[in-house]
């Protein structure tokens, strides 16, 4: 079995798991949108909320990221089924890659309807200035909601592994998740600020948070990949 | 298995498990403290001592979960302490805990370990036959099973992996008289067939007849060389 | 029932034993004689000597602290950097690169603490509050929280190699952070791509450009009050 | 044994736990404070912070009390430990009232710890116009923090051991506590807003939020003493 | 346990554990469907039959952490439907699960499980004593114990709740030799002294030696009487 297969059954059985316990659907898409909503009730002050829209979500999204991982990770301490991927040989880079595609696929279905949320609840809506109208502004939209996900999942993962089945990991995955997305969440805040045109940012200014974005997903990918054997290695 | 060494170029001549002088430290308590073993290919051996000895350990070890701390653990030829991953690939360890995903149906559990070494649909299904959980059970998710079921389910994986050196901690434990009966005919088959097994356990009557030799972990160390039967 | 083998005790860490013998050479004895005065004479030139600056006037002596601070903790990260990696990449993986490196990311947070303690204090002179959210600040603020994950990590269960090759892989990445912290400043303005309205003269230059890139992304009301 | 006494030997119980294994100091502190710095620079606009500053205090500490309360329940159930007190025939209500003061320290602690946090990196500062001087606005400070801390603590409880031993209850947990705190979230803010004066808030507006919070925290006291038996058990 | 009803006042006439058509039902499926099950005190019954029987339902049932969905169960005179809160002061489980305190002592659990019932520090260490943890192991976290180790402790905690019906769900499994002697003695003398113990397990040879009855269990039913000794 290539690296890549291996991968491949595994961000498979990670959404089947997902599929049956329906853990996304029915918790994290409610507690993320009442994160919103809370977010929404603590800055309830004049003119504020509609500047700061873009900058929740990737908030809410962050917060709801600490829990999947979570939850990514726990399935596989809970009976020690981390130890026996490990004993059965698979290479440490397949779990890595396996674990952070299911990963960015749960993370982009959420970002998608926090988007949506966002767009009912704090009446954002898509810049149809300039140019090209709207269709620049989704591509940029887009764009950084892919490369923040990958950015995500790779942190991620590589933090969940490290953490993973020690006692107050749940406490320990958020210590080191935070600080290292802080540059995705400045820069995909940035970037939709950007396409949907809060404080008068313009669509152009995005790309280069966009590229902050790839460059960061690219990175901790490839870092994560190679140093994700030795983390979860005695 | 096709990136790793195939089977066939692990099979070396000569023991297939050689620990000398071993140490392995948990936290700070070297939980085995100067252990010597030596196992040829198609021996069943049974490790005994009081709770606490360090007979997890021991297997934790030679699956290559532990690093050793001190002195030489090579298995199948390879050093344990520079070419775990070579090792690994050939290793089955059954321990303490089941290794399932609770959410998935047993076949989906057997499934996805046979199939990340890839064996194919016939031989997964007959490891779970194999296990007696081929049946009814097969589509429960493992988190309805009751305790024996869960350790069948285990096993059944453990089958389906096909390993050249098997690592079982308490294998009986939890298991009715039907379960003992196939996981020993399961075992002896397998010995037979030029595997080799380790076997930590309480249960010294029913583990001993199955063994053919039985070695004694007393306080982290192995030093006897076990009782040739 | 087990009764403990003295084998089984034999690595256990003895108590340290207390020694009336000194660790330190004639080398190390000449090293610190001379660290001392050299302490003395900077502590002199920096309190007395030096003239006080014209805007911020006596205040401005905090920067002899604030500045050599963050550098011993960069050092001190970019040791445990160095150390994680012959940790990891040296045939033989000795523990005490491991040990090198997580004494030294102790000290870089320490460090940390003081130029976090002793800038915010400094804040409070210069521009009348304790914090700002600019760029340079932000960046040292995550840089601090990033070690003390790393410390938190050592401090994980496990064996010693396991932890030791843990930590390693995470003081190599967070070691990125530094340039993130030392270029933030202009990075920040890159990507902001914004003039900036710095422009500050005489000796207030070098000072200045902090101060005024710090206030640059935060309020203008609360930029620089020397003056 | 009375319910008090058990319910003391639970929360002492509860507490050793912690300073065995820090959990609190060395990684739920750290996490509320890279919470508050990444609220911060995520809402980086002009004389927002100031304003919002209390809100976010508060918004740090739930999130917080999440991950203490998860973890609260987590060593309950690593081992079946619930089960074996449900067994052992001890008392729902002394179960409650131990998690629930075991639960009220450590967040106490937290807070104070994070309105520092908060007067060193938001610039906040305690009110001192009017006629006591500060004195009033730190009464009023302190007997916020104790009440909110109270209602927070009763509800996290509540929902926690509902939430204990259910698959995926890492993600239920939030979806049930976050709107049910909300008027604590509130509240609190607000009366903190009265001590600090955000926005010209006089001391005196403060005690009616106050009023809010006691009567919370005294309804889900005794609501969550009395329903807790039911919701634990089958 | 001042506020429940004191043992004395429980030390009923009759049968100690009376089942009479019992079901109950886990999700969806009914893991117990039909049990008639009447033990006397002092008595102390093997619980045998097949994986998935519904020993563990069974023993779950009695210790009231499972609802009656139909028929009724009487313990120690009370009905399980109604009177929940006043059986479970007299009555001590072994589940699959320890129950332990991970990041607490061995000594500080015993503790705190012993004093939650009332039990004085000399009756705390006697019953560490008793399992074998009372020296060397007392003050290390139950966390990096051994399997066996724990599962002693796990007794441990159980001894000093003094109960008058012990529920063990396979108290053998991973206890060394010695352990299991001590285990038994251990029941043996609880049963002398009036206790009623239920013990499920799969090793026939010790448990039956131990036990006074022996009754199987089959797909979710106890109908045999169970065959006296
Ligand atoms: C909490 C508050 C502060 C923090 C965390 C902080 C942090 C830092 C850091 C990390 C550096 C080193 C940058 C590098 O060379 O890589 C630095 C340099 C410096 N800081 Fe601050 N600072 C604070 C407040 C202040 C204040 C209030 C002033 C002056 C009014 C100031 C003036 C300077 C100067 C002059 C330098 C050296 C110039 C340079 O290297 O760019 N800092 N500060
Ligand atoms: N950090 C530690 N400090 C002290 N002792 C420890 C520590 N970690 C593990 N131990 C001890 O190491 C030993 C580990 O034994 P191991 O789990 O290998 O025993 P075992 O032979 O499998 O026993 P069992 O039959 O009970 O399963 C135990 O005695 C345990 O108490
Ligand atoms: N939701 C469910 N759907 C179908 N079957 C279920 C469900 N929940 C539990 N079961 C079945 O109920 C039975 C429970 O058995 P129980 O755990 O009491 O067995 P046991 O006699 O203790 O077995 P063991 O000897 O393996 O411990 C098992 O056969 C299990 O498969
Ligand atoms: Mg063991
Ligand atoms: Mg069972």
């Amino acid at each position: 079995m290539s690296t890549w297969k291996v991968a491949c059954l595994i961000a498979a059985k990670d959404l089947r798991v997902e599929r049956r316990s329906k853990i996304v659907t029915n918790q994290v898409l409610p507690f993320a949108g009442i994160t919103m909503v809370s977010f929404a009730f603590a800055l309830d002050k004049q003119n504020v909320l509609d500047t700061v829209a873009p900058g929740l979500i990737w908030l809410a999204t962050t917060f709801s990221l600490l829990i999947l991982v979570q939850r990514s990770f726990s399935i596989e301490t809970d009976d020690g089924a981390l130890d026996a991927m490990r004993v059965a040989g698979i290479d440490a880079r397949a779990i890595f890659l396996g674990k952070a595609m299911a990963l960015a696929v749960q993370l982009l279905v959420l970002e998608i309807l926090l988007l949506f949320a966002a767009v009912v609840f704090y009446g954002e809506s898509i810049q149809s200035s300039g140019a090209q109208g709207p269709v620049l502004a989704v591509v940029l939209l887009v764009t950084t909601l892919v490369s923040a996900t990958c950015g995500l999942a790779a942190v991620g993962t590589l933090y969940g592994g490290l953490a993973a089945g020690f006692k107050g990991s749940e406490t320990l995955l958020p210590l080191l998740t935070l600080p290292a997305v802080a540059p995705v969440l400045i820069g995909a805040t940035k970037a939709v600020e950007s396409a949907v045109g809060t404080a008068g940012a313009v669509v152009s200014e995005g790309w280069q948070w966009v590229g902050l974005l790839a460059v960061f997903a690219v990175a901790f990918g490839i870092g994560g990949a190679l140093a994700f054997g030795p983390l979860i290695d005695e | 298995m096709s990136p790793a060494p195939s089977p066939s170029s692990a099979t070396v001549d000569g023991p297939v498990i050689v620990l000398d002088d071993v140490v392995a430290v948990l936290g700070q308590f070297p939980a085995l403290a100067g252990a010597f073993l030596t196992v040829e290919r198609g021996e069943i051996v049974l490790l005994r001592g009081p709770n606490g000895a360090g007979k997890t350990t021991l297997l934790r070890l030679c699956a290559g979960l532990l690093p050793v701390e001190r002195g030489t653990a090579t298995i199948l030829g390879f050093d344990l302490s520079t070419q775990r991953e070579l090792v690994r690939p050939h290793v089955g360890l059954l321990g303490h805990q089941n290794g399932l995903y609770l959410d998935l149906s047993v076949r989906e559990n057997v499934n996805f370990w046979g199939r990340t070494v890839g064996a194919s649909t016939d031989e997964i299904h007959a490891a779970m036959a194999r296990m007696g959980v081929a049946e009814r059970l097969a589509d429960i998710p493992c988190r309805k099973l009751s305790a024996g079921q869960k350790r069948r389910t285990s096993l059944a994986c453990l089958v389906a992996r096909r390993a050249q050196v098997w690592l079982l901690d308490e294998p009986h434990a939890g298991l009715d008289a039907t379960g003992r009966d196939e996981l020993d005919a399961t075992l002896a088959q397998a010995a037979g067939s030029g595997a080799t097994i380790l076997v930590a356990s309480h249960e010294l009557e029913r583990a001993g007849n199955l063994a053919t030799r039985s070695v004694e972990v007393i306080a982290g160390q192995v030093t006897a060389l076990g009782d040739k039967k | 029932m087990t009764t403990i083998d003295p084998a089984r005790t034999e690595l256990q860490p003895s108590e340290p034993q207390p020694s009336r013998r000194s660790t330190g050479t004639r080398a190390t004895r000449l090293v610190g004689i001379g660290c001392i005065t050299a302490m003395g004479w900077l502590v002199a030139f920096g309190l007395g000597f030096s003239p006080a600056d014209r805007d911020q006037k006596e205040s401005v002596r905090i920067l002899y602290v604030h500045v050599p601070t963050i550098w011993l903790a960069y050092l001190a990260f970019v040791v445990t950097a160095v150390s994680s990696g012959l940790y990891l990449f040296t045939k033989k993986q000795s523990l005490g690169w491991d040990r090198a490196a997580g004494a030294s990311a102790e000290i870089g947070v320490a460090f940390v603490a003081v130029t976090l303690a002793v800038g915010s204090l400094w804040g409070r002179l210069t521009w009348g509050v304790f914090w700002q959210w600019d760029a340079r600040l932000t960046t040292t603020a995550l840089l601090f929280v990033t070690y003390i994950g790393y410390l938190a990590v050592r401090r994980l269960g496990g064996s010693h190699q396991q932890r030791a090759k843990r930590s390693a892989v995470l003081g190599m990445i967070a070691v990125v952070e530094i340039p993130l912290v030392h270029f933030s400043v202009k990075m920040w303005r890159s990507l902001l791509a914004e003039a900036l309205v710095a422009n500050l003269d005489g000796d207030l230059r070098w000072t200045g450009s902090c101060c005024s890139a710090s206030s640059s992304a935060s309020s203008p009301s609360r930029s620089c009050t020397s003056g």
